[in-house]
């Protein structure tokens, strides 16, 4: 643990955990412009979470330790998962930090105790939540691999760092390659933060709702956690596609410019891209959940596609 | 003029070649018949034929032993054996074996000529290397299906006592068969004879069992519950 | 000296049983006679100069193969003349055994012991022959003992077919008479004789004269079509006698077999006749092994088990290399042993439930647990698991029949997973069946424990005892016995 | 004889004392020391493991003259010396759980026997390892094989059960009947019957291969020969089933191992074969394991998935270190290894904690528990961590090993093979969708199992077990933790260096966010906000109730859609009405049923075509001398001619 990496460690986390509630509202803000609304304000998250950081905690009282630790550990393990995506500059980081595999897992961690917590309480939604959600993530898996693979396949590293390092050095992407991983990324972005047409972040609807009725039962300072962890999966794996599809401006070096740049380049990239989701959300309609492993053979299509390219080409 | 018509081998041969057409027709008797004291004396006239081709044997041959075989044969088989098979079957007070598996007495027939043409085919290959004199060849043909047939007679017919008959046709056969292809010890013949006694009296003795018409049997077989397996 | 010392001991006994009052007495005098020949035997083996010719060169002949074989025949008795002590008074207690028949009883045991063991000395294979009529019908005589019409329906069953057949054998003696005239100016039928001139047989009638005799000896050997009467047979036999049947009948037709093939190896007829014996031995193997799937008589399966492991060692004799043969011996050891500790649980437990049937047996491990757990242990010694000695075997001659036929031996340990799967469902299906759910007309009579009587458990016990020894270490002596064997049979 | 030695001879002595003592005295006492012999012969193995595997050094062991011609060796290199460490792993868990486990059998006989066999299995796995030729090896197979059967069917008096022994012991012996046919082959090939290095050509070895692969693969559970784990899991004792899954399914990989890495010269199909085999169990497993409600039945699928996992980095070995890829090659194959360690270590605990279930509640279906992590906490706790490792969560010990898989998969673009590539592409897509679908299934059985509220009065009443159980469960469950911590450490420790990321890393940054974010909303004025104890809304319900839960059935319902291709589902329902126009619904049942695929298109034809032949064979014993004697004539006439002809 060197020093460039305790200050990346607080800059990096630190930007992350900053602006991901803001994606989370800008792309709220899109939606309800195309749908002709105005929307909620900019830094509505920002309000939203500090109430529900005041409010009352309510626990069923069917409900075990899982429901109480979980918030915790899914916003503790989506914060060591900003380590492994740099935004802010590249750092000299120690051994396994920024590995592929161990980012995803620390995803996996995240809906491992979401899914659990959802059963915690008994009630009827959480447990469809969860079955639902572990059911559609298992599914979504091999895509996720398999585009993860493509990367390292065309970059030859499996970590994060690295292959950033690579990408960052050009301003377009390295290989071709990569824009049709950059597909089955975007796709990723979608199905992981539960957005249509896989899930429907606006409702409390039975029929449809996956994320939502896992934490039905949180409430407070609780639910404030889980939202926030939900906002910086947002982000990082925005992240990800705009180091791999756009990596301009990400800086290399400890420099105060390049992380100021690099902080720059990564807001207006990655709202650009919210904006690009908000108007996916909107032109797309919410599919059946028995559907949705189709939607989802589509981006496991693109990813072995690229590997495919890359064995034969 | 009796020397003389002793001498005479070709004679002698033709008699033996006579006697062994009685011996297949008292064979094809015990195939058919039915009544069981029928079957003893053709199975002891069947003895009496083989006494007579040993002692045929021995005018043509000049072996002793032959001579001996032939008393053997006529004192254990002829007699002794018919004589205990029928106090026995008296006392069973059954006279007859009815039933036919397998094959019915005219089928056995046709099987039984068909088992001598295959004796002939068999031995034909393995006596062409060995000359053996066409009498000797005829005999060990005769001989081996006399015992075929008589293997037939035990699986086609029912009773115990039947079979019994057609085991000591067996080994007519077999005796035929060992006279005319090879002269084995006549320590042997002896032991072998008396072998042969104990066989039939034990399974005689076993056929009252079997064979009994009386109930006693059955009354012991529901106390014991030894008889089982899957035919059941 | 051996074999007139056997006869005089044989003759005398037979007297001494015959003027013996007691049961006790007759059994002590059966248990001496078995003693003695054992005695005899371990004498010949350890101070006699074998082999040897006995009674001038005719008839009789010593060599480690009969020896072995005579040791194996008087310990098996010896132990099921101890373990009879018991059982008989069973049954006569039972009434399936009338006290009149009692003698007889012994002395055809006595004398079926004698004949087994001059079988096995004999040089000249016409008396060889006839010693082996003989064994069959005091054994059949022993399986009509019990009168009841099952047991002589076996025993004229076991007769017909083994006698008949072994009329065909005596055809076969007959050639091979001949042919040995042919060679040798005057026709011989004595085994060393033949073995010393088998070089000038002529195949073609040798194979000729080795099939004919093989019907007969694989008749007595229950080897497939033959072995009919077998499983009849010895599963209606008193247990003490299903003991030897299985332990040391069945050895006198392979025995003869051996022997003959020993001949045969020297000819040019070898390589035919071997396939002929392995395709006989695998035919053998799978029909046993079929019959005993769903068996629900435990004496027949044991007894159809006898039948799979003849097929067994009719394979080890026809693949007729040294090592097979070694490994061939000692499974006869092997399973002549087991299989007697295996027809000792059974005839305890028959004892017990008055039957073989296995929905008949219950509670075993509260009413017999020696004999439930002797049947599980001698189960799987007998479907060859190690620690016991037919793994061992088993793995040597399948190692020299893969040298044959690589198909062969991936059938035969396919049909030997049907036949260990025979015994698990049979064990599995009997010993777990409690009183409680055995049904209403059960449960109004508890059985009773039956007493196992003196003596019977001792039988069983050191016979797993040997096995579990012999599984575990390979004797010395053992192995010098069988390398002799193998080299006086002219392997080496 | 040195140190190294005498820890062997004294951990094989601990066990046959073990082994023997239940029988000379028979009480509670001795039930206990021979417990302890046991875990104390496993402290020796581990002593004598970590020596070997850190010195690399080997242990000579003297010969012991056996059968002629033929010595009993027992020998032990690194491989072996690996699998010792996984047995002495896994032991003590095991034995001092078994201490109190052991006296919930139904009669002191029972009890007596348990014990005895128990060590048994023990001692026989251990020699199955050290083994140092294929008689060996084949002999303590069979014990192994025959002890464990034993304990399937200690509680006999179940249908269930018996039929679980059966076939257990048919598959068992098929196993061995192909192991038989494969090391025959090659002590024919080689002439001895030594482990030894086979310098032929692939063409030579493929029978050997072929066999050992099939016996091999039927004793690990490998699909389609997977269906008696199922079977004999639930039936056996849960310390055994602990065994069986964690230690002998390893067995039967390590000899596959010893037999593969002593080939010099593999082909490149048989990597593809073993390769397509795991990835098939894997998938299929735990595909399987998903339909469940029987919470033994459900691991011991999840144990078939397992094995395809190590399978499938074996077959990844191959592949690789053909194509000449050492280093992914070793990755590949020591992360098969690990794996079969991590699963031995976590599948005995949850084999454990769900023996520990089912005595608590006396119910092996997980739709009638629920609620239990306020019954069994400590219980709860522990299952937890097993289920963590399962689903290879960082930093446990199971993730380590799935790691080092994925990480190989990852770095195969060096392959030069294209078609090569595309079947890594496949097999690693399967990989992925197998340890995703982990997750959701153990997130199933902890969620229905431990949370919520209790569904029958069986799970309402049920007590935390004793401590001894506990603390039988608690070495693995500490074990795969430190494990997956320190995995670097041990596997520098025994000279492997594959650069994989060092969980103690990841693992103390985790707990130190996750700290931060406690103490975050502690410290900054969020602390005082109040919190409740109270019912939540539920959408006007009067109150919970536990018919309300999503059930296990209902948990899966999803993935059952998904995969109906595999599962083909058969619905069949039937329902009654209260008018005669079957307009108003009165009552009602619907049955889902799935088919049991191998069993219908497998393993019941084949048993219906032995059965058919075993009938007709069997009607030849019809009794009858007549038709007896008419074999015989048939045969006379047949070897007639045959003579006649052939001769």
């Amino acid at each position: 643990m060197n020093a460039s990496f305790l200050l990346f460690t607080l800059l990096n986390t630190g930007f992350i955990l900053l602006v991901s509630p803001f994606f989370m509202s800008l792309i709220k803000k899109v939606k309800a412009y195309v749908q002709g609304r105005k929307g909620p304000k900019l830094l509505q998250s920002y309000f939203d979470l500090r109430k529900l950081m005041q409010k009352e905690v309510v626990y069923s009282p069917n409900s075990s330790i899982i429901m109480r630790i979980t918030p915790y550990l899914n916003l503790g393990a989506l914060l060591l998962a900003t380590l492994f995506v740099p935004v802010v500059f590249i750092p000299n980081a120690p051994a396994g930090i920024g590995n592929v595999i161990v980012f995803l897992y620390l995803l996996v961690i995240e809906r491992f105790f979401t899914s659990l917590s959802g059963l915690d309480s008994g009630s009827a939604f959480g447990g469809m939540g969860s079955s639902r959600l572990m059911s559609l993530s298992a599914v979504i898996e091999p895509t996720m691999i398999i585009a993860f693979a493509a990367l390292a396949y065309v970059l030859k590293t499996v970590n994060f760092h690295e292959m950033f390092a690579i990408t960052a050095g050009s301003t377009i992407p390295e290989s071709p390659t990569l824009s049709l991983i950059s597909i089955s990324l975007f796709i990723i972005i979608i199905v992981e933060t539960g957005r249509i047409p896989v899930d429907n972040p606006a409702t409390h609807l039975e029929l449809t709702m996956i994320n939502e009725a896992m934490i039905l039962e949180q409430s407070g300072k609780n639910l404030a956690l889980i939202e926030l962890a939900h906002a910086i999966k947002q982000t990082i794996l925005m992240a990800i596609l705009i180091n791999t599809l756009a990596p301009f401006g990400l800086a290399t070096e400890l420099t105060f410019t390049g992380i100021v740049i690099s902080c720059f380049y990564f807001l207006v990239k990655a709202s650009l891209l919210a904006g690009l989701i908000g108007l996916f959300e909107s032109s797309i309609a919410k599919m059946r959940l028995f559907r949705l492993p189709g939607f989802y053979m589509m981006a496991f299509f693109f990813s072995a596609l690229t590997i495919l390219m890359e064995v034969f080409i | 003029m009796i020397t003389s018509f002793l001498a005479d081998q070709a004679l002698l041969e033709d008699i033996v070649r006579i006697l062994f057409v009685f011996v297949l027709i008292t064979a094809a008797f015990i195939l058919s018949t039915r009544n069981i004291a029928s079957l003893l004396t053709v199975y002891a006239v069947q003895s009496f034929l083989l006494t007579l081709i040993a002692a045929s044997l021995y005018l043509i041959e000049g072996s002793e032993k032959l001579l001996a075989m032939a008393a053997l044969t006529l004192v254990s088989k002829v007699l002794l054996i018919p004589l205990f098979i029928n106090v026995i079957g008296e006392k069973i007070k059954i006279s007859r074996d009815l039933e036919f598996n397998y094959l019915e007495p005219t089928a056995s027939l046709l099987v039984s000529m068909g088992l001598i043409m295959l004796s002939y085919v068999f031995l034909s290959g393995f006596f062409d290397e060995y000359v053996l004199g066409k009498l000797f060849f005829v005999g060990a043909v005769i001989g081996l299906s006399l015992t075929l047939m008589g293997m037939l007679v035990i699986f086609s017919r029912k009773k115990v006592m039947t079979k019994v008959i057609g085991y000591l046709t067996m080994e007519n056969g077999v005796l035929l068969f060992g006279i005319f292809v090879a002269d084995l010890p006549f320590v042997i013949e002896i032991l072998i004879v008396i072998d042969l006694m104990i066989l039939v009296l034990l399974t005689t003795i076993l056929a009252i069992g079997l064979d009994s018409t009386k109930n006693e049997y059955h009354k012991r077989l529901q106390t014991l519950k030894i008889w089982s397996g899957r035919e059941e | 000296m051996i074999v007139l010392s056997y006869l005089a001991v044989g003759a005398i006994m037979l007297i001494l049983i015959a003027f013996s009052k007691s049961h006790r007495t007759i059994n002590a005098f059966t248990t001496l006679h078995t003693l003695v020949f054992l005695a005899i035997g371990l004498y010949a083996l350890l101070n006699t100069t074998v082999p040897a010719f006995e009674t001038g060169s005719e008839y009789f002949y010593v060599d480690h193969l009969s020896i072995y074989e005579g040791l194996i025949a008087a310990l098996l008795f010896f132990f099921a003349s101890v373990y009879a002590n018991g059982y008989v008074e069973s049954l006569i207690e039972a009434q399936e055994l009338h006290r009149n028949n009692l003698k007889i009883f012994y002395l055809i045991f006595s004398a079926l012991l004698t004949a087994a063991t001059l079988a096995f000395f004999s040089d000249n294979l016409t008396l060889f022959w006839i010693f082996a009529e003989l064994t069959t019908i005091f054994s059949a005589a022993l399986v009509a003992i019990l009168s009841a019409k099952e047991n002589i329906d076996a025993a004229i069953k076991y007769i017909f077919i083994a006698s008949g057949a072994m009329l065909f054998s005596f055809i076969g003696l007959t050639f091979l008479y001949t042919l040995s005239g042919e060679v040798l100016g005057s026709g011989s039928l004595n085994w060393t004789v033949l073995i010393e001139n088998a070089s000038l047989l002529s195949p073609k009638m040798m194979t000729a004269s080795f099939v004919f005799l093989f019907i007969g000896f694989a008749a007595k050997s229950g080897i497939f079509p033959f072995h009919t009467w077998l499983p009849d047979a010895h599963s209606k036999a008193p247990s003490a006698v299903s003991a030897i049947l299985s332990g040391v009948l069945l050895n006198i037709g392979m025995y003869g077999i051996l022997r003959m093939y020993s001949i045969v190896r020297q000819t040019q007829a070898e390589h035919l006749i071997s396939q002929f014996l392995m395709g006989f031995g695998l035919l053998t193997i799978a029909v046993a092994v079929l019959n005993m799937l769903w068996q629900n008589n435990l004496k027949m399966l044991i007894a159809f088990s006898s039948v799979e492991h003849m097929g067994v060692i009719l394979l080890g004799i026809g693949i007729g290399t040294p090592l097979s043969l070694f490994w061939t011996l000692y499974y006869v050891l092997a399973h002549s042993l087991t299989k007697a500790s295996l027809f000792f649980s059974a005839g305890i437990l028959h004892r017990q439930y008055e039957s073989n049937l296995i929905h008949d047996i219950r509670d075993i491990f509260s009413l017999q647990p020696v004999a439930g757990w002797g049947l599980i242990i001698g189960s799987f010694a007998i479907i060859g698991m190690p620690p016991f000695p037919i793994f061992s075997a088993k793995l040597f001659i399948l190692l020299e029949a893969f040298g044959f036929s690589k198909p062969l031996v991936f059938a035969v340990l396919l049909l030997l997973v049907i036949a260990s799967a025979a015994f698990a469902r049979f064990l599995i299906e009997a010993f777990t069946r409690s009183s409680k759910e055995a049904g209403i007309e059960d449960s109004e009579t508890p059985l009773l424990p039956y007493v196992v009587k003196r003596g019977m458990k001792f039988p069983l016990l050191s016979i797993i005892f040997i096995i579990l020894a012999l599984g575990v270490f390979f004797p010395e002596f053992l192995e010098t016995l069988l390398n002799k064997i193998v080299y006086e049979l002219g392997y080496l | 004889m040195s140190l190294l030695e005498a820890l062997v001879y004294g951990a094989i002595i601990a066990l046959i004392f073990g082994t023997i003592l239940p029988l000379l005295y028979r009480s509670k006492n001795t039930r206990k020391a021979s417990f302890s012999l046991s875990f104390f012969s496993s402290i020796l193995l581990l002593a004598f493991a970590g020596t070997v595997l850190y010195t690399g050094k080997e242990p000579t062991f003297p010969a012991f003259g056996f059968l002629p011609g033929l010595n009993f060796t027992m020998a032990a290199d690194r491989l072996s010396a690996g699998f010792i460490l996984l047995i002495a792993a896994v032991v003590p868990g095991v034995s001092i759980y078994s201490i109190e486990y052991v006296e919930y059998a139904k009669s002191e006989a029972r009890k007596d026997i348990q014990t005895v066999l128990t060590n048994l299995f023990i001692l026989a796995m251990l020699m199955v390892v050290l083994a140092g030729n294929m008689v060996g090896f084949l002999i303590f197979w069979e014990i192994m094989s025959l002890s464990s059967l034993m304990l399937v069917l200690h509680d006999y008096s179940s249908e269930e059960n018996k039929k679980a022994g059966i076939f257990y012991f048919i598959m068992t012996s098929l196993s061995t009947a192909f192991l038989f046919m494969g090391f025959i082959s090659l002590f024919r090939l080689t002439g001895s019957a030594e482990f030894g290095h086979l310098d032929y050509a692939a063409s030579i070895l493929t029978l050997p291969f072929l066999c050992l692969f099939i016996g091999f693969g039927i004793k690990a559970g490998l699909v389609p020969f997977h269906k008696w784990l199922p079977y004999a899991h639930p039936a056996a004792p849960s310390s055994v089933s602990a065994l069986m899954s964690g230690v002998m399914l390893k067995v039967a990989i390590y000899g596959f191992l010893r037999f593969l890495l002593s080939v010099s010269a593999p082909e490149i199909w048989w990597g593809v074969l073993i390769l397509i085999g795991g990835s098939l169990s894997a998938i299929l497993g735990v595909i399987y394991a998903f339909r469940e409600s029987d919470i033994k039945k459900l691991l011991a699928y999840s144990s078939i998935e397992n094995v395809g996992i190590i399978f499938t980095g074996i077959g990844l070995y191959l592949i690789f270190k053909l194509e000449g890829l050492e280093g992914l090659a070793m990755l590949s194959l020591v992360g098969a290894s690990f794996h079969a360690f991590n699963h031995a270590l976590f599948k005995s605990l949850l084999f454990l904690c769900a023996g520990s279930i089912v005595h608590a509640t006396g119910t092996r279906s997980i739709e009638a528990l629920g609620g239990l992590i306020k019954r069994m906490p400590r219980t709860a706790a522990l299952f937890l961590i097993g289920s963590v490792s399962i689903a290879g969560l960082p930093p446990a010990n199971g993730f380590v090993s799935e790691l080092m898989l994925f990480q190989a998969y990852f770095y195969s673009s060096a392959l030069q093979d294209p078609l090569l590539k595309v079947l890594l592409i496949i097999t690693l897509s399967v990989f992925a969708l197998t340890s995703a679908l982990v997750a959701a299934l153990f997130v199933k059985l902890f969620g229905i199992t431990f949370l919520a509220l209790p569904r029958t009065k069986c799970a309402k009443e049920a007590i935390e077990v004793p401590q001894p159980m506990l603390s039988g469960e608690a070495i693995p469950a500490a074990l795969c933790i430190l494990s997956g911590l320190f995995s670097n450490r041990i596997l520098a420790l025994f000279g492997f260096d594959f650069g994989i990321p060092d969980m103690l890393v990841i693992g103390l940054l985790l707990v130190g966010v996750c700290g931060f974010v406690w103490l975050g909303v502690r410290n900054t004025g969020f602390s005082k906000t109040p919190r409740r104890s109270k019912e939540t809304w539920g959408c006007g319900i009067l109150a919970q109730h536990p018919t309300m839960e999503y059930s296990s059935i209902g948990f899966s319902e999803p993935l059952i859609a998904i995969f109906k291709k595999i599962y083909r589902p058969e619905i069949s329902s039937t329902r009654t009405y209260s008018d005669t126009k079957e307009c108003i619904f009165k009552d009602g049942t619907t049955k889902i049923h799935f088919p049991k695929f191998f069993e219908k298109y497998l393993y019941l034809p084949v048993a219906h075509t032995v059965n058919v032949i075993s009938f007709q064979v069997s009607r030849m014993q019809n009794g009858k001398l007549g038709t007896y004697v008419f074999y015989v004539f048939i045969a006379v006439l047949t070897l007639m001619t045959f003579t006649r002809y052939f001769a």
